[in-house]
Order: C-alpha cells, then structure tokens, then sequence
C-alpha cells in the first residue's frame, strides 16, 4: 500500500478502514540466506538495503523484543557528517546523502529536517582544529561553514555572549546536519523491508549460534532453531554479551548514555547547537519539545539508566549556552546502553568465524549512521566485500595499530 | 551511585574517575614471545560482563586511591570494594 | 632573612554574611607527609609524638605542634600556625628524614575559617558531607561548586576549608553567595 | 464579577483578598488558592486550549497530573511556559496567559484543526508530505512546526538563582498524606532521622479534599496535629513544596524544592528553587494514588474533570465549576463525592454509575447500570446525554461532571530502577512489583492499600520494617479510627458505540478511535502505540491516560491488560526547571577560575587574558602605542630573542615523585631513561599511553637521590597524575615511591633571554656561572637573602633561560622583584602568545601537536624510546599500523612569500594536481608570525615528511578560501643547533 495525502484523504473519508498493518507480524521459517540479529535501525535497515539493493529476498530480522525499541527510539535524532579522519568521514557523508532521500526511497516521511548543525568553539586550540575538520569535510566532500559569532547570533540571538565563563568565539557549521523523528527511521524501515518480503520477527530472541567446522550455520532462538548461510549482528549494545555466545571478544564496552527532552515548546530553535566548552547538544522537534544531551555517564552499565551528576552536567552546560532554559521544564530523562569502542568508531567486518558478520561500536555515532550502516553491512553480507565508505572499520585495526581515534582519547570507551 | 570506600566509607560517586575492567591490574610481561598479542588483549578486548564485574575506579575528589569495585551492571549493586594496591600486591604475591 | 614578603590568597580577608562569618586564616604553613615503604611505623610513631595521636581516615589530631589531617593511606597533611617564611617542610624533612616523603604544600590552599550557629544549613547547600553527623575533629574530601576542598570540623558552629590556591576567590564567591541565600 | 462560585468554609484565608490578571482581566482570591481554584471561583472554567485540536479545555484534576489547565505564569524574562494552574499557589499580583491558540482563547483560528480532525488521525503526518520532496522543508515542515508546543520561551536569560544541595537520612518518606505522616510519626518517634517531603504546599494528601475519613475527628485537625508534632522533633525535616523526582542508585534521591515560586517575587539573594540531593539509608513511597477518568464523546470540555477534583476544589478550596453538578463513576468514590459536593450546597443533577449493583442514595438520584454517551458546550460543559439501565436516553442540563473510573496507585517511584509494576485483579490496577529501589517500601495508596485504615496501617508497618533494619526500635503509636471502606470497582474503560471522539490523553488529543488506528496498523506492543499516537507523550507523561489506554488497547486485542504490557517510567516525576539542575554553576560561575600568582601584577600591567582550561592566563601584555595585537607579541618575543623576558608558567602540571624507587618508577613511565639521570640534572622527557600514544611530555628533575620534581603540559596536568598513581598504585604497588601534585606549591616563573643570567644573578643567592650551573641543571636554592627556591635550567624559547620557583605566596613579590632586577635591560613580560611563537620557532610540541593521535615517530622522536628498557607504550608502539614508511613526521613550513599567513588546520596538498581528501598529505598544527624570521611559519605534520624538506606544497583551507604556496623546512628554525642555550 503505497502512502500519500490522497491516500488519508480517500480513507478520511471512508473511517481509515482500509489501512493494513505498516508490516507483517512474521513466524520465523526454518531456513533464511540471511539472518539479521536485531530489530533496531541499523538491522532493519541491512533489511531493507539487502533486499532492495543486492536483491536478497530470503531474508529475516530477529528483535528480541518490539523493533525499533533500542537506541534508534531512544536518541538525540541528530544526523550529521563532520567528520575529521578520512577513515569516518565518507561513511557519515555517505549516510548524509541517504537522509536526504530517505521518504522517497521508503514512502515513509521520517521528517528529515536539515535545519543545520552548530559546533561552537570557544578557543583558538579548538579553533584550528575545527578548521582542520572542516576542511577535511570539504575536501571529502561535505559541505562546512565557519561562522563568526555575529552570524550566529543572528539564528540564535539569546546565545550568551555576555557573561560567559568560556565566551564564545565561533562555530563549525554543517548547514546539511540536522534531525530526524527517530521512530519513523525504524518503522519506515521495517515497512519497506517487509514490503520487499523480510520476515520481522519481534519477540524472537537469539539464545545461541549453531558453529560447525568453524563456520556459522544458524542461530538458536526462544523460538526454535533458524538455519542461515549468513548472520549478522546488528545489536548494539548488547554487541558484547551476544557475541560472546559465539566465543568472542570484542574491543567494546557497554555504557550508559542519558537523553532528554523538555515539555513542548513553540519553536525557538532553529537547529541544533553543540557546546565546546562542556558537554551539551541540543535541538527542538517538530513536537516543540527540546532533545538534548551530553556525555555519557562513564561507568560500564546495562541497567538502561543513569544517575544525577550526568544530568546537572548536561543542564550546566545548556545553561551556559542559553541562560534562557533555565525556565523551559525537563519533561523525561531516559537511558541508553552504549556499545563504546576502543576508538570511538565502529566496526562493520566480518569475525573469525566463517557466515558470522559484525555491526557494533557505533559509541554516540549509531543513530546518524543508521543507513550508510545498514547500506554497508547489506554490502558486506552480500558480496562478502566491504563497502568502500566502511573499509576502515575492521576488527583487526586494533591489533594492526590503524585506530580510528578522532578525539584522540585512546583505549578508554568512556572518553569517547 | 554511593561506592563504599574501604577506608573513607560510603562516597558519592561523582568523587570518582573511572577507568575499566581490573584486568587491567595484569599487565602482560612486555619480554615475551607474544608480547605484542599479549598487550593487544590486555588493552583492547573486554568481557564487558552483563552482571557481576570488577573495574577500577580512581579516588579523584578524595584519598587519591584506586579501588577495585565489584559491581553488578544490569543493577549497579556495588557488591565488593578493594584498595587497588592491596589486590595488587596480593596478585604479585600469587604469581 | 629574604626581603620577599608572602601574600596570602585573599589577603586575609574577614566578613560577615548573615549569620555565617568567613575569614581567611593567613599565616598557616603547611606540608604533606607520606611513610616510605617500612617506615609506616616510624612515621605513625612520629605523629602520635607530636600531635597526639595518628589521624585516621576522615580524622585530624590536633596540639600545640598543628594540626594534622588524613591525606589518603600513609598520609598526612600537616598545618601550624606560623608565618610562610619558617621553612616547615624542611624543618619536618630533617626529623623524619629517609621515613617519608614530604613535600612543602604551604602555597597550594587557602584556608577559611565558617562559622556560625548555621553551619550545617550552609553546608548542606556547597557539599555532599554529612555535616550534621559528623564530629569535631572529623575531616573529609570533597567537592565544592566543582573544586576540590578539605573541609575540617572544629565545632558544631565551626569548620576550616582548605581550597585550591588558585582558585581561592571562587571559592570565597562560592561561599558567600551561599551565605547569602541562607 | 467576584467569585461567584466560591462556596463556604475551605482552607483558605477568607480574612486576605488577593488580586491576580488572566489573560489581562483582573480577578481575586485567597491565600490557600491556585491559579485554578481561584479562577474556578470566579466562574471561569475555560483555561486553554489541547495541543492538536485545540480544543476548548479546563481543569481537569485539581494537582499535578493536570494535563488541560495550563498557562504561562509571570511575565518577561521570568515567564514559565506549560505551568498547571491546578499547582500554581496564588499570589498577590500574579499574571497568568493561556496558551496555544491564534487569536483568544475563546475564538482561537486554530481550532479549524478540530473539523479536520478525521485527517488528522494519530500518525498521519508519517505517510505525507513527501512529493515533491522540495516542499517538505519549504512549506511543509515549517507548517508542522508552527503548530508545535504549548507555550513559548521568553528567549530571555532566567534571571533567578537556583541553588543545589544535599541531605543525609535515615528514612526518606515521600508523600504527607495519612500513610505518609503515619509513617514519619512512627519513624520520628522512635528516633531516626527522617525527611518527610511533599509536593503539595499543604500537607496531608486526601484528608484535604475528602471528609469522612476518620470517624472520631476531621481528618485535616489530625494531619494538623501529626504536622505540628512531627515539627517539633529535632530529627525530622519537614518538606512542603518538595517534589522528589526521581530514585537514583543506592538510596539516592533527587528533589526539588520550590523556595520562592508561590511568592510574588523572589527575595533578593535567596534561591527561586533548590534542587536537593537525598543520600537515604531507606525510603518509604507514599505518592498515594492518581484517580483514572472514563472515555466516552466529548468527554474534554471545561467542566469535565475528575471525581476527586471536583471534590477537591470543594472541600479545600470551597470553589466549584458549577452549582450543578453530576457524577459518572464505575466505583463507589463518585458517591462519596456527590455527597460533599451535596454538603457543600452544590445541586446533584445525578450519579450515572456502570455497574447494575450502584448503591442508592436518598439525597441524590443515582442511575445504575448507566453511562454517559455524549456532551454539549462549546467553551463549557452545558449537558450530558445519559443512557440508563432501560435503554431511555435523557439529556440532563450540569456545568461540571466528576468522572470517576477508579484509582491508579502512584508507582512512578517504585519503577525508576527498571522494575514493572504488577496488575491486581481485584482492584484492577497496577501496584508496584517485586523489583524496588534498592531500601524502597511502597505504602498506602501508592501500595493498592486504598482505605484510610489500611493507608494508615500500611504506614505503620513501613516505618516498623524500616525501623528495624536500622537497627532502632519501633515505639509504640496510637492511630485515630478511620474508614475502611472495600474497594467495590467494576472495570470500565469508555462508552462504546460511534458516537464521537472519546479522549484518553486530554492533552495529546489521543482518543479511542486513534488507538483502535494503532491496533489496525500493527503498532501494538506499548512503546509502539504511545509512540505512534503520542499517549502518555504530553506534559503530564500519561498520569491521567496511560493505563486507560493499555486497557483499550487489550480490550481491542482481547488480551488481559497485564499480557499488553505497561509503559517505562523515567525520571523526573513531573517536569522539572532545567536552571534547577545547573544550580550555581551559570554565567562566570559555571567552573572555577584558577588565576596564576603573578595575575593581579599582570592585570595592573594592562594584561590581557584567555582562558587555559580554568586557568586565566596573560595572553600578551600590550603598552599605550600598540594598535593591534600582533604588534605585541611581535615585541615580546623579539624581546626574549635579544635581551631578557619572563613569563608566569605557573600553570605547568607538577609532581613530586619521591621514595627509594622513584628512579625506578620514572624510568617505566617515562619512554627516555631516567635511571641514570645525575642529582642536580634535568632531562625531557615523553610519556607514552600503553597504546604507544604520546600521552605528555615535560621535564623530570633529580633534586635529590630518592626525589624528584616532574613537570606535565598545563592541559595534562591531572590526567598525567592520575595516570603516575595508576602505574604507582595498580602497575608497581611494590615501589617505594609517593606522589604528590605540587602544580600550585610554587610560583614558577621562565626568565630567558642572552641577559637572563645577569638578571637572575642579582636574585639568586648563587653562582649561576655556565660552569657552576650549566644548561640543564637543577637545584634547590635561596633568593633574596634566604627565601627557599627551586632553579631550574631549562629553555622552552630556546634561548639562553631558566625557570625559577618560590612558594606560591611569594609568587607576587618575585615576579615584581625579577621586574626591577630586569630593569636595567628592558626586561619585558611575555604572555602565551609570544609564548607559542618562541616554541614554534623552535619546533617543540604543545597540545595541537599532541593530539592523542600521535606517535614519538611522528614528533620526530621515535629514538627516545628506549630500546635498553621496558617503559609504558613500548610494546604497542611498535605495531605496523604506527610505523608505517609514509608516516606523518613534524616539520616546519614557510610561506614563499613571507608576509602571507598559514592557516593552521589547514591541509598539506602537491603543487599541481587535484585537490581532494585522497590526495591530503598531512595538515598543519600550529601557526603564528615569526618576528625573528620575518615570516609567518608553521609546524605540520606530513607524510614522510623527514625526507621532504625542501619540498614545495600548496597549503589550502577550502573552509577559509586560502590557498599558500609552501616550502618544507626544519620545525627549528631558530638556533637549529641549539647552542643559544648552552652559552
């Protein structure tokens, strides 16, 4: 069923009789070429991209639970491509340029809404190195602008630039960076996948992989054995414990990252505002409410919740770039696992063992990522080749020394 | 989150830095053969255990002193907290 | 003797704000005191001599020689009531000699003085320490407005903060702005 | 007009008249009033607008569930969008505006939304929208947008303080209703300390709007007495205007107190709202219990509201909507509220219950087996229609109907560590379950235990089971009778049938048809259905609406309501002041400002400063002829070039490293060796992290056999601590070494300079003659006649230079001794930026060279690590990916014309061919203008770049449009040999 205005219109009309379910509740079949582990944005995308792109049709997502019911329903909803190291940059651009067809290839209105996207600097070191991404996403291809803080405080006129502890002396802005209504991206997904005919199957949990002769053969599941020539695992936090069920290690840790959004505001914020001298992000859905966030809580957790200091932090922070929200109200708080990697990027590579493939580490990166991650690892399951815009993320770089270090933090997940 | 410190008492953690997984107590001898395999494990790959697991925390507010925790991820529940060095010290003693 | 004259972090100031009384207690040296490795004993001794008894976690002894206050395991901060220019550091070092390391820290803080019958009120507005269980002479770590402090309870209407130097006059801006919302 | 629906007696102060603006119309009530109640009194009953439909709404509960009633309070910078003018305590000149709507909230344009209505079903914007795909960001979505939110930000900067603080406890009780102050009573009485917190202004919960709940006195004079008790006792704190909104680990909990807010303007000083944090031993949830509505058409206008409200607003604020009045219930409460509103001289049009079993009243008339299909009144309830146990249909005229559909039990709190709570068939509600905050006890209400009696029971036994696992004893307390009343509840969540749009979610306009919409489309586990149609998403996250909706959404599925699932609960409990989670730390005050000992001096001088991380540091010193900064630092650093110059590098991370290891603990942290290292010598030396990553680097001086003074980068100094006592503590516990960050003990000043032998030599009390104190040597000394010091020969400039450390107190009185001695040659104060040109010029790495990406090979010095000896870094360094022929390496550039400036962050491209990410050769770090060399130059990191010089390159910026022709050079481009600062 193809969606538009006629389309409401017409069933407006007729008592919404005719609107079917936007996918299929599917069984499991006993036997798939590809089984994706993980009903969340970037399974459901590999989905939607294996079928339409490489032609694969015998293909299944496993969701433990309801899809889209990990990070990409629980994020920021930002989408951005500033990226400094040649090994991030393509891919992020590459996801940027799906965003920005994405209702047209679903027939799903995801709200892309590329109100652009504000890195403030507020000293010279930061300066230069801003100077130095910026340039590296133009000569990659990117669109990047150095704003003067006249200009920017001609979109954001209640920015404070007159008391503050570490003024303000510019910005990097991506005017293509901007949001995305972050259910929409799952459900669009899944709708378009199961119209290419993938099995979602919800409530289907991975208990094991079938490994014979050092090769996966299929996944154990609380519903029954699923054979597959090939699996991927697309699961985010909970990269680690599902990954070890096959006797693996992976270079990954598993935090807590907290978000928030406020009670519904008329539209103040034209984009999305990053902080440079705390850690404070920040913009408004179409909802009114303002989607903001900061760092992550830095202790290893599962428990999908974080605690207090976080949160003044983050509020800091949104107070020092604009005093005015001190009157807006928080509305939730809410916890997500993190899957941090050793270099705060990810990985989408095979594993050593032969049909088992990985998608995971995407640390804060995950939900921008959604469909140049989906796009490459379908490239990957498919033709068992990465996808150029995704060669660097292998699971060997740690050993071989080629990290993927943009803040240039080292092995330690939490300073990512 | 409150971490009982074993000397000082119960403490906000926010007087707390966090580094990671206690396996970081044992690092490999850097004169093996394997040395280079080694310390890849050592530094990189983590069990990232959902449930009981024992990490490193620095006193940074406070004493100064890196503790052992053993806490539970999927509840936070702190169930053990050791003085770094002590545990340490006890290892160097077992090998 | 040097013609350099010391000057102390916020030049000894001393106000009233409110009920709650703020002074900056100026002329304190101060040095840190860490056992070598089998000298603990040596050193435990030592304090129990000079100032009584050996502090213990969360603990501060006073006498007539100062006062000395738990660092962390095997240490000590130690203060006395004497002018900058009396090298402290060396004066300790040449009586515990090879026993511990210790390190001349009279620059390093500021020490301010609260009191007031409100104490507990104002601190429970600057630090998460249990103020109104702890007891004369019970000394913790602990954050204040973002800055490290060492905060010493003399009486229930007392405390000492020992603060970062360099941020003293945050600090003290910190402290007053509580003293007023009180 | 005045107060025409004000009814007698009511906990208000009838005796003080207060005056107050809505929507610029002038009104008056009492103290003891919300905005809500008071204009209730004056017969207003029409309060805003729903977000999608616009929909005419009022009140429809009386506290902070409220999801229709709510306006922007106060004017100006201190307006407060989306506040509940059912919790907004009244105060003498308040102004309140109602929100979300184009024109008056009577004749709002919007309210055209309301007969599209069947276009705009729940996730319709989902499949629109799309083509042509231009359209959606130039007229679509800012169509979307600009029927976002409720109300608006002022974009003012908030101008009241918010402060922060924290509390330690035995026992936490959250909640002041009877089980609430039963359990503080017990707790206090048998002596614990116990924090009793309330969001409410008056205590005592439901004994302020019910009667009847004790049978020997009134429950408010007993809630009087408990309180006043309770205030007595040196143990207990009592918080009114407290809401705890959130369980945190471990005992701990959030809560927000609102100091000034029901004040008219906040006192000068003190804090509009405190945001306390609560370390609990235990903690005891009496949040009581949230009435549920019943969906049936039109159930939204003003003058519908729940049961319990419309009893409340009688009993404690004596107001009403109406003087007629009528009651829908499936659950005796509706009853009991008829009869206080009968008591209260309201006139009963009648109770409509569902169940055939209604109980019968011989005040009012009751119809069983009932139900309410539809409503009338535009802007206010004018008539419901009723359908009775015959099938007759009537129309009955009523300004205000209670709905009553039963009790939900406030478990928000129980469920904030991930727990679910359970469903009750017999009451048929959810009830906290089994997985609690760690300490937690749920009582009362909260708990499903509805009756006074079993609330006031419940508490007991709370505060006996909290009692005792502190490890005090329970004394004994006498509780007054009270009613216990069964809970007689027969299940109904809406009024089937066509009819019309019944709403669950008052203010997300989600109605039954939506949910139904959801089902049919496939979004039916929980999260699917609120997401896809917004329920329990508004300002009142679902208190009102979730668990009719779960209900709905079972009953459509067939499904019991527990196998549906239930939603997550987060914090906060209601919607919190972002300024109250920032505290203090705003403006200026947002982190400390370190200030290095010699700034008053400098600010006296005319210094400008710039924040280095907290520090504030002298960034240059201009004089009255300079025009521009450049002019400044030019001087400067030519200064140290050829006379004498002084800096304040205070700043530097340092660490005292002592004990009869300490050789041996350096030489692992350090790459370079340390172990041979003389008394009285300094050496430079690279840290590594153990991925083989520079970490810092600084200098390391050997002042005695088992002591040593380490320096770190001004940037690193506390994670270069952290990581010594890593390696010390976890790495070598053996060692006999102790750390001790000594950064503020010394006042450290750079004197450099060919004349800064001769300046030092007048302070010093020693020969500082090359051969009694060559380049790199080290000592303690004494200056001005005996003062303690530390010298150090060191050079950063790569001139001829020291650097000279005297306690901290002393750092103001030398910096201005070292002037006068300096006098002679013109010595002159250099700050940070002359700083950097004299280490550019020099080629030493700072900070943009040490980036976290970058190896000892890459600085040019890979043969610093230690080949003899183990150090940390070294095993990993050597991996392939890090040793790579093509390897960036730091070099140093020149513009072919001079006067042309280079742009660092800018990228390092071949003279011809294109320019594009594939062909980057490396990129620069760091600039400036070399006064020495006439030249602007620069360090750069570029690939192979040891085997280029020579080399010419083009420098281009495409993001500040610059394009540079360059020419490879050594990064030393002053003294090369580095003789200067040996001589």
């Amino acid at each position: 069923m193809r969606y538009s205005g006629l389309k409401i219109i017409k069933e407006a009309l007729t008592g919404h009789r005719g609107w079917g379910p936007a996918w299929r509740d599917a069984e499991p079949k006993d036997t798939y070429d590809i089984v994706v582990i993980g009903g969340g944005g970037h399974g459901l995308a590999t989905a939607h991209y294996l079928a339409k792109i490489y032609g694969q049709s015998r293909v299944a997502v496993l969701e433990k639970g309801w899809i889209g019911g990990g990070n990409v329903g629980r994020n920021t909803t930002i989408i951005r491509s500033n990226y400094l190291l040649d090994g991030n940059e393509p891919f992020y651009e590459f996801s940027l340029k799906l965003w920005e067809g994405l209702e047209q290839d679903l027939n799903y209105n995801a709200m892309v809404s590329q109100r652009g996207i504000l890195n403030l600097y507020h000293s010279d070191a930061q300066r230069d190195a801003h100077i130095r991404r910026g340039n590296a996403m133009l000569l990659h291809g990117a669109d990047a602008d150095l704003m003067s803080i006249a200009a920017i405080k001609k979109r954001y006129p209640f920015l404070n630039t007159h008391d503050a502890r570490f003024p303000i002396k510019g910005a990097l802005a991506q005017h293509r960076g901007g949001t995305v209504r972050h259910d929409a991206v799952a459900w669009g997904y899944a709708r378009a996948a199961d119209s290419r005919g993938v099995d979602i199957i919800q409530n289907c949990e991975v208990t094991g992989f079938r490994i014979e002769g050092g090769a996966c053969t299929g996944v154990e599941t609380s519903r029954g054995f699923i054979a597959a020539r090939k699996v991927g695992c697309a699961v985010a936090g909970s990269s680690s414990r599902l990954m070890a069920l096959a006797g693996l290690r992976l270079p990954i840790e598993s935090h807590v990252l907290q978000a928030f959004v406020s009670e519904g505001l008329k539209p103040i914020l034209p984009g999305v505002v990053t902080f440079g001298g705390g850690h404070f992000y920040v913009s408004q859905s179409d909802k009114g409410g303002l989607v903001f966030g900061g760092d992550i809580d830095g202790y290893n957790s599962y428990a999908q919740r974080g605690n207090l200091p976080t949160i003044e932090d983050v509020c800091e922070g949104g107070m020092a770039v604009f005093p005015m929200l001190g009157r807006a109200r928080m509305l939730r708080a809410w916890g997500g696992i993190m899957d941090m990697s050793m270099d705060g990027s990810p990985i989408i590579d095979r594993t050593p063992i032969d049909g088992l493939y990985f998608n995971g580490g995407w640390c804060y990166g995950g939900f921008k990522a959604t469909p140049a991650s989906g796009y490459s690892f379908a490239h990957l399951l498919a033709t068992d080749t990465p996808h150029e815009t995704a060669k660097a993320y292998r699971l060997d770089r740690f050993r071989r020394g080629r990290m993927i270090d943009e803040r240039g933090a080292g092995a330690q997940p939490n300073l990512h | 989150m409150i971490i009982p410190h074993p000397l000082l008492g119960p403490r906000d953690a926010e007087e707390f830095t966090y580094l990671g997984d206690a396996a970081l107590l044992d690092r490999p001898d850097p004169t093996a053969e394997d040395a280079e395999e080694a310390f890849y494990e050592y530094l990189y790959l983590r069990d990232n255990v959902a449930g009981e697991t024992r990490e490193l925390w620095f006193h940074e507010g406070g004493d100064r002193s890196w503790l052992v925790v053993t806490r539970n991820t999927l509840t936070h529940e702190i169930i053990r907290v050791e003085l770094a060095r002590d545990v340490a010290l006890n290892r160097a003693a077992g090998r | 003797m040097s013609d350099l004259r010391p000057r102390s972090a916020l030049d000894g100031v001393d106000d009233v704000i409110g009920t709650i009384r703020l002074r900056e207690v100026t002329n304190i040296s101060l040095v840190s005191v860490a056992a070598r490795r089998n000298s603990q004993d040596r050193c435990h001794a030592w304090l129990r001599m000079t100032f009584g008894a050996v502090p213990g976690p969360n603990g501060s002894e006073s006498s007539v020689a100062g006062t000395a206050l738990w660092m962390g395991p095997d240490q000590w901060m130690l203060s006395r009531q004497i002018g900058p220019d009396f090298d402290y550091a060396g004066n300790i070092k040449t009586e515990l000699d090879e026993a511990a390391s210790v390190t001349e820290q009279t620059g390093s803080w500021v020490m301010i003085e609260v009191t007031g019958d409100r104490l507990a009120d104002a601190f429970e507005r600057l630090c998460a320490i249990p103020i109104r269980t702890m007891q004369p002479g019970e000394a913790r770590r602990t954050q204040i407005n973002h800055q490290s402090c060492f905060v010493v309870l003399e009486s229930k209407s007392a405390a000492r903060i020992l603060g970062a130097r360099s941020s003293a006059r945050s600090l003290w801006h910190a402290l007053t702005m509580t003293a007023r919302a009180l | 007009m005045s107060q025409i629906n004000r009814l007698k007696d009511g906990q208000i102060e009838r005796s003080e008249t207060l005056h107050f603006y809505f929507d610029g119309k002038r009104y008056s009530g009492h103290p003891g009033d919300t905005l809500a109640s008071a204009l209730l009194a004056n017969g207003v009953r029409l309060m805003g607008r729903s977000f999608k439909y616009h929909r005419p709404r009022g009140p429809f509960s009386s506290g902070s569930e409220e999801p229709n009633a709510l306006v922007t309070l106060r004017d100006g910078a201190r307006a407060e969008p989306n506040t509940r003018a059912t919790t907004a305590e009244l105060f003498d000149g308040l102004t309140a505006r109602s929100q979300n709507h184009v024109g008056s909230l009577r004749f709002d344009m919007m309210a055209i939304n309301d007969r599209l209505a069947r276009f705009l079903t729940a996730g319709f914007y989902y499949k629109t929208f799309m083509w042509p795909a231009a359209f959606w960001e130039k007229l679509y979505e800012p169509l979307i947008r600009r029927s976002a939110g409720l109300g608006a930000l002022s974009a003012l900067d908030d101008p009241d303080a918010y402060d922060k603080g924290f509390l330690h406890c035995d026992l936490l009780v959250v909640g002041a209703g009877p089980a609430g102050l039963a359990t503080a009573l017990l707790a206090g009485r048998s002596g614990a300390e116990v924090i009793l917190a309330d969001e409410d202004f008056r205590l005592g919960g439901r004994f302020n709007a019910e009667t009847g709940l004790l049978t020997e006195e009134n429950g408010v004079d007993w809630a009087a007495r408990t309180v006043a008790e309770l205030t007595s006792m040196e143990k207990v704190r009592i918080m009114p205007r407290t809401t705890v909104i959130g369980a945190f680990d471990h005992g701990i909990f959030g809560a927000v107190e609102r100091v000034s807010d029901h004040l008219g303007k906040t006192p000068a000083d003190r804090p509009r709202q405190i945001l306390w944090r609560i370390h609990s031993k235990r903690s005891i949830l009496a949040a009581g219990a949230t009435e549920r509505s019943i969906a049936f058409a039109n159930n939204d206008r003003p003058g519908i509201m729940l049961a319990s409200a419309l009893g409340a607003f009688a009993n404690r604020w004596a107001v009403t909507p109406s003087r007629r009045a009528a009651i829908f219930t499936n659950n005796d409460s509706g009853h009991r509220v008829a009869a206080d509103l009968l008591a209260k001289g309201i006139g009963i049009a009648g109770v409509i219950d569902t169940r055939d079993d209604a109980p019968v009243s011989k005040d009012f008339e009751v119809f069983a087996d009932a139900q309410v299909l539809d409503t009338s009144g535009r802007h206010g309830l004018r008539s419901i229609k009723v359908r009775d146990g015959s099938g007759k249909l009537m129309s009955i005229e009523c300004g205000a109907l209670g709905v009553s559909g039963g009790w939900n039990p406030n478990v928000h709190l129980s469920c904030h560590h991930g727990g679910k709570p359970v469903w009750n068939d017999e009451l048929s509600v959810f009830v906290p379950g089994p997985k609690l905050p760690q300490g937690m006890t749920v009582i009362g209400a909260a708990a499903g235990r509805f009756s006074t009696h079993e609330a006031l029971a419940s508490g007991v036994e709370g505060a006996t089971d909290a009692l005792g696992s502190l490890g005090l004893k329970a004394q004994a307390i006498d509780l007054p009778e009270a009613e216990d009343a069964p809970v007689e509840i027969t299940p109904f969540w809406h009024v089937g049938g066509d009819a019309g749009r019944a709403w669950i979610d008052q203010q997300n306009d989600v109605t039954v048809k939506d949910i139904s919409l959801a089902y049919q489309e496939g979004f039916r586990a929980v999260e699917h259905l609120k997401r896809y149609t917004t329920l329990g998403m508004a300002t009142d996250q679902g208190k009102t609406s979730n668990v009719a909706g779960l209900a709905i959404m079972a009953e459509i599925a067939r499904k019991e309501i527990p196998e549906v699932g239930s939603t997550v609960y987060r914090p906060p409990y209601t919607p919190v002041a972002i300024g109250a989670f920032a505290g203090r730390a705003r403006g200026k005050d947002f982190r400390p400002t370190r200030l290095t000992p010699s700034h008053d001096w400098a600010k006296e001088r005319g210094a400008v400063f710039v924040e280095a991380g907290n520090w504030m540091r002298a960034q240059y010193f201009p004089t009255s002829s300079e025009t521009n900064w450049r002019q400044t630092v030019d001087r400067e650093a030519l200064a140290v070039r050829t006379s004498v110059g002084v800096c304040d590098v205070t700043t530097l991370g340092k660490v005292d490293v002592q004990g009869s290891d300490a050789a041996e603990f350096l030489n692992l942290v350090y790459a370079n060796g340390v172990l041979k290292l003389r008394v009285g010598k300094t050496r430079y030396g690279i840290m590594l992290r153990e991925d083989g990553i520079v970490m810092d680097d600084g200098t390391a001086a050997r002042l005695a056999e088992t002591h040593f003074v380490v320096t770190t980068t001004t940037a690193n100094a506390v994670p270069v601590y952290r990581h010594m006592e890593f390696v010390r503590q976890c790495l070598c516990p053996a060692m006999d070494v102790q750390l001790m960050s000594t950064t503020e003990a010394w006042a450290q000043f750079t004197v450099a300079g060919p004349r800064s032998r001769e300046v030092l030599a007048k302070i010093v009390d020693q020969d500082l003659s090359n051969g009694a104190f060559p380049f790199m040597a080290c000592a303690n000394v004494t200056v001005s006649g005996g003062l303690r010091a530390r010298l150090f020969r060191i050079s950063f400039s790569g001139e001829l230079a020291y650097e000279i450390a005297v306690p901290t107190p002393y750092g103001d009185a030398l910096i201005r001794r070292i002037m006068e001695a300096g006098e002679e040659f013109q010595i002159t104060p250099y700050g940070i930026e002359a700083l950097g040109v004299l280490r550019i010029e020099k080629g030493h790495p700072t900070g943009n060279e040490l980036n976290g990406t970058t190896t000892a090979l890459n600085l040019g010095l890979g043969r610093m690590v230690s080949r003899k000896k183990d150090c940390i870094g070294k095993v990993l360094s050597r991996r392939e990916g890090l040793n790579t022929l093509d390897a960036l390496n730091l070099i140093g550039i020149r513009p072919l014309d001079p006067e042309t400036e280079l742009r660092a962050g800018g990228h390092l491209m071949a003279l011809g061919g294109t320019v594009d990410a594939s062909h980057d050769q490396g990129y620069v770090t760091s600039a400036c203008y070399s006064p020495n060399l006439r030249s602007h130059i620069a360090l750069a990191y570029l690939k192979s770049g040891g085997d280029r010089l020579g080399e010419h390159l083009r420098l281009v910026s495409p993001l500040t449009r610059e394009t540079v022709e360059v020419e490879v050079v050594s990064p030393h481009f002053v003294d090369p040999e580095g003789s200067r600062l040996r001589e």
